[in-house]
């Protein structure tokens, strides 16, 4: 699945000199809400690290008979049906949330971007099969081979991890393939050739640096959609292993008591709306910052 | 146009078949056994093979992949495990309610993104284009699952104007399409945010061009350089986001199935999976894969109708 | 925008109007039943199994006997599709004489001997059954004549109206529909019963029509819409709505005291009791020290469960089979007693207590109760990670042996036997060309299990029953947890026609007689 | 064809041939194939400027780029100093790569922007492992001073300097390995004109202080003539002409040679130059005529020339000729 971010054009964007990042910069800077953003996404990084610290509860010590406490002084969130501290639990749900979409995130970088870099790199045939299998890839709507994926090796922190990275390695193969075709016909990679660099060298040193840029902004707008595929993979059932706390989870298991809990669902639910809009704001910030022709004004 | 169509499928087969042989592979290495679904718990293990036996389950891979990939090659995908019926017939029972809330959600998609986008590119930097971007950012951030949930208990609960299920038993148009509003709104207005965000990058670039400087400066009306000249062009993006958002798409529409429980091919082939109906995940999901690559090439088709540059000689 | 905005309000309202008419009946002659599922899956009794296809069967389908509307107690059992019956002295042999006039579903004519010979047979065949093991002790069925039906066993059951009722097999089903409709019997199937297939709309509803001909009388509802409706929300929601009458609910006293409050709404729950046990693997390191397995049973809090349960929809387990079943006695079950675990894990050589890894399924009702187990075998340091896989998932892990530890919730035939013998017998152990359920691989049981089988004695059969059940405590094959009971709601203006204390087909029996009032 | 003193070819280049083949159009694709080079053959004396003209599209650079390999030519023979180039591989890859360099034409694209000059020209010493690190930036020092810039330079970035600036670390780059021939590839043509001359009296001292050989690719027949001692003029993918710079300018034997040499400037302030413009338009290198390929634009054209391509005719030891004005009677 590939949001809307994923098809703008990069294919064309040059190499940039150095100073581009102080106008990049700049440019960030003068988009206010992309500091909402940064400012948002620390504040969950912060909560995440800190869970054990801030939380006032136990996020899996269970007590029955406080069980399905709605919002109180004592229980800012109320409890869930096993007694547990929802506030406490979404503090601790952070945990995975990052997790999950950072891991798989830079999996799918690391996999996808080093397919797009050698296919584009080598051309040709090779270039023409993978870029097959690519599509192959991301014909599969990513939530099915998401399910797919989970039941067949189970759901566990690392599986989930794997079904949301081999979602998203064909875009990131397509991300870096682009700029790769581009930035192979520049002069100074026939420069290396005909220096004698081995083909690595000319890759990792030469070709590499000039789409880092590019690939880490979609991967901060990917993390957006990571999250909200770990969220529902979980929603569907397929979650990290309970009792760890995972947003997705609390709501799947808050959705089936709505009408005697409704804030078994709506806090979590508000906690992956802020996460996903802060990584989005990012995001775009980001974009803006690295797009040439935005710049270019 | 009907040659360059042809041809089009016909490059594509190739992914097919891969998409086949993937799709085969995969839908094996799910751990699970069809039998005991079917026979169900209390089954014995003598029992489960003798059904294993009966369903072909117990014949080597190689038969089995062979035989399903040349039954699909010739447009059988076969039968389900589950219920025995054809898989074609199926699909083609849920496809109408598919097709309605994919439609809905496209109009409703359009109709909201496509001026939201021009008015905000229009008035770039401007008070209602922080407030279109803001919203419409918001907008990709709600999870579907969320914002059904509380499209549910607001309007269906509380305010019962619609009902909770989201698909009607009778055959009257009304009540299917009233139905139908909900899960509607609920994929529409995140399509809307989807569609909002590209017309406004896409009209901003276009805005940009020479041409439309050109006109503008030989006097042609603000409106007119919009609606004939820039329009026009920045459609093709938001063409393009429409055909890739088939992919998120499906998967939201398979929350959105379960949230309003509608019937639906997503439904469909979480169930499929639930069951290990073999034949049927196998047939669903080689269904989807040609969907996309069939929204693909119409997705190409309507750039020329778009653009006229663009042209199919 | 201002324009489509009206005509959006416009059209919303006329939509609103068009309904609202409608929803205001008189007499209300359809039922709108709620269930948890996706889709229908076999209805042919043969092989229906899930409570999804069951609830349906029960309403489509007459056996030779019956339990009695609303019963589940082998007591009430009267005649249904056999007006009498008599046995041999020796038990091998029963005849059964058939009602005569009653007529099959669809026109498919009337129901003679023949038909009933061939759904036994056919129960029997493991090639068109799922339950051909329940009638490994037939010998021979045949048709005396076109009214009356002989039966030759092998050996002496436990009971032999119990094969022959309106459950699983004993289901009557019509020869000719049989072979006419081949594989779409499974989904459209042709019984005697008061409701007819009518229509399936594909993933939303099997729709049930009034059999004319129902020889106790045509009933008095015209049309049973069964609406799949998965999540429990959903259902909640429609029913709170009005758009169902019926519904499947959830084991949860909170559930249960909503709904209560709804307005013309009633909540049933019923018999049978799931029984939700922990089976050890009594041959698998650690659990195969009695020590370890004492610790995990003192470490279960029944009350705490029971109460997390819903004290309306739950009890306590007082045995390793469910209460009620013919021949469950009160067994030896270890108390909670969390220092008394933590002493025999010191004992085992655990001072530090230790980790198990155990498969469970998604499955919410099962799922939540296991956390609560979680968290209790936390508290004396047995740290169990769960790995929760989908429903098919577990089914077919659990039998490779995967779990040293299988939650399992289930209700069977109300006798000790079939539970016994599924559960603890050497024969069912998981892993050999006969398992079914034995989990626990233990063998110590079957003595016991076997002889209560073929005695004729009550007296006896009750004894040996009892005396398994002991052994298997005291052994802590398996931990009882809780039973938790069919829970349904209903809209209070719905009358069944008969008190529902129980039903095998684990919903309400929608009868000739129900309607609303 | 140019055959000089044999033991004096440092490089010779034989039948050498490049094909393109794309796919053009949408929706229906046409497969069109370019004989980018077609069957070019010439020497390369030792210490000689080698001059390589024609027009844009001829396939001048893509004959100095094929024959370091730097494209895969289809057929033909590269021979460096009797070793064969088009067979080298692993190890005598590499030490041919330190023998043969090039200098591009776009000063711009062939600095990699992210990397500082120091780095971009230290890192091939460090990969063909040329000394430690102080030798090398000891090197590094002086390349630069080689070229005419300051210390200083090796820590900034390319975007920092000018143009001919920029130029000058290509040349050092490509001197860095030590090389012995440069395939210069227009080095001087995306260069202001007064900066033009630096920087070919750069490398013009630089042949004579390292004794280089250059491949010299332009289409700027000034520049040509004043840098080079022999020339090959190319046409659509041939070459049509060749030999001593001053024979052919001044006594074309090729209609297209002196239709070329009217077309261009001469930097020469004497020589008035005539504005001839060259008649037709180019024909597409995808879809040569039939014949000799200039027929369509030759003054001198005749009916043979629409029908055959003409054969190579040697004039002098050092001169040849593709043109059937020069074709010897009957054959």
């Amino acid at each position: 699945m590939k949001p809307a971010e994923a098809i703008d054009d990069i294919a064309d964007a040059p190499p940039e000199p150095r100073s581009a990042l102080v106008r990049a910069f700049a440019v960030f800077n003068a988009n206010k809400t992309s500091w909402v953003g940064v400012i948002v996404f620390g504040a969950i990084v912060a909560m995440a690290a800190l869970a054990p610290l801030i939380s006032p509860y136990d996020p899996i010590e269970q007590d029955i008979i406080a069980r399905l406490q709605p919002p109180s002084a004592e229980h800012w969130f109320g409890t869930d049906m096993f007694g547990r501290d929802v506030l406490s639990r979404v503090i601790w749900g952070s945990q995975i949330s990052l997790i999950v979409s950072i891991a798989s995130i830079a999996v799918a970088l690391l996999v996808g971007g080093t397919i797009g870099l050698v296919s584009g790199y080598i051309g040709g045939r090779t270039d023409l099969l993978i870029m097959q299998a690519m599509d192959v890839l991301l014909s599969f709507p990513s939530l099915i081979m998401g399910l797919i994926v989970v039941a067949m090796l189970g759901p566990d922190l690392i599986n989930l991890i794997i079904a949301i990275a081999l979602t998203a390695v064909a875009p990131f193969a397509r991300i870096a393939r682009a700029p790769t075709i581009v930035l192979k016909e520049r002069a100074f990679v026939e420069a290396g050739r005909a220096l004698g660099f081995s083909h690595i060298r000319i890759v990792l040193v030469h070709i590499l640096p000039n789409l880092l840029a590019e690939v880490l902004v979609m991967g901060s707008l990917w993390m957006a959609t990571a999250v909200r595929v770990e969220a529902s993979l979980s929603f569907i059932g397929l979650g990290v292993r309970p009792p760890t706390p995972t947003w997705g989870g609390m709501i799947n298991e808050g959705f089936e008591n709505i009408l005697d809990a409704p804030w078994l669902s709506i806090y979590p639910g508000l906690a992956i709306l802020i996460l996903v809009f802060a990584l989005n704001m990012l995001g775009d910030g980001l974009r803006d910052a690295t797009d040439p022709k935005l710049r270019g004004e | 146009m009907g040659r360059y169509i042809l041809k089009r499928l016909a490059a594509a087969v190739p992914t097919l078949l891969a998409v086949l042989t993937v799709v085969f592979l995969l839908v094996r290495v799910v751990p699970g056994d069809p039998a005991q679904t079917i026979l169900g718990d209390q089954a014995t293990a003598e029992a489960l093979a003798a059904l294993r036996a009966r369903l072909g389950l117990d014949r080597p891979l190689h038969v089995q992949y062979f035989e399903f990939v040349f039954a699909a090659l010739r447009g059988d995908l076969g039968n389900s495990l589950v219920s025995g019926r054809p898989i074609i017939d199926e699909v083609v029972a849920v496809l109408p309610h598919t097709i309605d809330l994919t439609l809905a959600a496209l109009v409703i998609g359009s109709i909201f993104g496509i001026p939201l986008g021009i008015w905000a590119a229009m008035h770039r930097n401007r008070f209602i284009d922080y407030v279109t971007r803001i919203g419409s950012l918001l907008g990709l951030s709600f999870p579907v699952f969320v914002s059904g949930i509380f499209l549910l208990l607001v309007f269906a609960l509380h305010w019962r104007w619609f009902p909770v299920i989201g698909t009607s038993s009778s055959a009257d148009f009304g009540d299917r399409m009233h139905r139908l509003v909900l899960p509607a709104v609920n994929l529409g207005l995140i399509m809307a945010a989807y569609i909002t965000r590209v017309t406004r990058s896409a009209m901003l670039q276009v805005l940009g061009e020479d041409y439309v400087r050109t006109a503008r400066a030989k006097g042609v009306p603000r409106r007119v350089v919009v609606w004939r000249h820039a329009l026009r062009n920045a459609l093709i993006p938001v063409v393009t986001v429409i055909g890739l958002y088939l992919g998120i798409l499906i998967g939201n529409s398979v929350l959105t199935e379960i949230v309003f429980n509608r019937p639906g091919l997503g439904k469909v082939i979480v169930g499929a999976l639930n069951q290990r109906d073999y034949p049927m995940l196998q047939g669903l999901l080689v269904i989807y894969c040609f969907l996309i690559v069939v929204v693909n090439i119409a997705t190409d088709l309507t750039y020329g109708l778009i653009d006229p540059r663009v042209k199919h000689a | 925008m201002r324009i489509s905005r009206r005509a959006f309000t416009a059209g919303a309202a006329a939509i609103l109007a068009s309904t609202g008419a409608s929803a205001q009946q008189q007499p209300k002659k359809v039922l709108n039943v709620g269930m948890a599922a996706q889709d229908i899956g076999r209805l042919d009794p043969n092989y229906a199994t899930t409570t999804i296809d069951l609830v349906v069967v029960g309403w489509m389908f007459n056996g030779l006997v019956r339990f009695r509307p609303g019963s589940m107690n082998p007591e009430t059992i009267e005649p249904d599709l056999a007006e009498r019956w008599q046995s041999s002295p020796d038990g091998k042999t029963w005849t059964f004489q058939l009602r005569r006039g009653v007529q099959f579903h669809g026109g498919y004519g009337e129901m003679k001997a023949g038909d009933v010979v061939f759904s036994l047979l056919r129960a029997a065949d493991p090639q068109r059954s799922g339950f051909a093991a329940d009638f490994r002790a037939f010998d021979a069925v045949e048709a005396v004549d076109d009214y009356t039906v002989r039966l030759r066993l092998k050996e002496n059951v436990p009971s032999l109206l119990g094969l022959v009722t309106n459950y699983h097999g004993g289901m009557i089903v019509s020869k000719r529909a049989v072979e006419e409709r081949g594989e779409r019997f499974q989904r459209e199937p042709i019984g005697t019963g008061p409701f007819a297939y009518g229509e399936l709309r594909a993933r939303q509803s099997l729709e049930l029509v009034a059999h004319e001909q129902y020889f106790r009388g045509r009933p008095k509802l015209d049309r049973i819409s069964y609406r799949f409706i998965q999540s429990d929300a959903s259902r909640d929601l429609a029913f709170q709505n009005g758009e169902i009458d019926l519904m499947l609910g959830r084991q949860e006293q909170t559930w249960a005291d909503r709904v209560k409050q709804i307005p013309n709404a009633a909540v049933d729950v019923f018999e049978p009791g799931e029984l939700s046990m922990l089976h050890i693997n009594v041959t698998q390191a650690p659990f195969n020290d009695i020590r370890v397995r004492q610790a995990v049973a003192h470490a279960i809090n029944r009350e705490e469960l029971v109460r997390f349960k819903g004290a309306d929809v739950s009890r306590m387990p007082q045995s390793v089979i469910p209460m009620g079943y013919l021949g469950s006695a009160q067994a030896p079950l270890l108390p909670f007693n969390q220092e008394r675990a933590r002493a025999l894990l010191r004992e085992a050589g655990h001072p530090n207590g230790l980790t198990v890894r155990v498969i469970h399924t998604q499955l919410p009702s099962m799922l939540a109760g296991m956390q609560v187990v979680q968290s209790q075998l936390r508290r004396v340091g047995i740290n169990m990670e769960m790995e929760v896989v989908e429903h098919a998932t577990f089914h077919a892990q659990i039998r490779r042996n995967l779990s040293p530890i299988v939650h399992y919730a289930a209700a069977r035939f109300p006798i000790a036997d079939t539970y016994l013998t599924q559960f603890f017998h050497s024969r069912s152990i998981v892993g050999t060309p006969t398992a079914v359920t034995n989990f626990c691989h233990t063998n110590i049981a079957d003595a016991e299990i076997d002889a209560a089988r073929v005695s004729t004695d009550a007296n006896e059969q009750r004894r040996l029953w009892g005396e398994a059940q002991r052994k298997l405590a005291e052994q802590v094959c398996a931990v009882p947890m809780y039973e938790g009971l069919q829970v349904w709601g209903r809209r209070a203006n719905l009358e069944y026609g008969h008190p529902l204390q129980g039903s095998l087909s684990l919903g309400p029996m929608i009868t000739e007689l129900t309607h609303f009032k | 064809m140019a055959s000089g003193n044999a033991t004096e070819t440092v490089l010779s280049v034989k039948g050498l041939s490049k094909t393109f083949v794309t796919k053009r159009g949408f929706p229906n694709p046409v497969t069109v194939t370019v004989r980018a080079v077609d069957d070019v053959s010439f020497a390369v004396r030792a210490g000689e400027a080698f001059g390589l003209v024609g027009e844009s599209g001829c396939g001048k650079s893509t004959t100095g780029r094929a024959l370091l390999r730097l494209i895969e030519p289809d057929r033909g023979a590269v021979t460096y100093r009797g070793q064969d180039v088009l067979a080298a591989s692993g190890a005598e890859l590499r030490a041919l790569r330190r023998k043969l360099q090039i200098v591009f034409q776009d000063p711009y694209a062939s600095l990699n922007p992210r990397r500082g000059i120091g780095e971009t020209l230290a890192e091939p010493m460090r990969v063909h492992k040329m000394g430690d690190r102080a030798q090398i930036a000891e090197r590094v020092k002086s390349l630069l001073a080689e070229v005419g810039l300051p210390p200083s330079a090796a820590d900034k970035y390319p975007h920092e300097f000018s143009g001919g600036q920029r130029q000058r670390i290509g040349i050092a780059r490509a001197l860095s390995v030590d090389p012995e021939l440069i395939v210069a590839d227009e080095p001087v043509s995306a260069l202001d004109v007064s900066i033009q001359a630096q920087v070919l009296l750069l490398l013009r001292d630089l042949q004579a202080r390292r004794g280089l050989s250059y491949v010299f690719v332009a289409h700027d027949l000034g520049v040509v003539r004043f840098f080079c001692q022999s020339v090959a003029v190319m046409y659509l993918g041939r070459i049509v002409e060749s030999g001593p710079v001053e024979e052919v300018f001044n006594q074309p034997a090729h209609p297209y040679t002196t239709v070329l040499r009217q077309a261009s400037p001469v930097p020469d302030p004497r020589a008035k130059s005539i504005a001839v413009r060259i008649e037709g338009e180019v024909p597409s290198a995808a879809n040569p005529p039939q014949g000799c390929h200039f027929h369509p634009r030759c003054p001198n054209a005749m009916p043979v020339c629409k029908t055959v391509y003409p054969a190579w005719t040697q004039l002098t030891p050092t001169r040849g000729v593709a043109c059937h004005l020069h074709t010897p009677a009957g054959s």
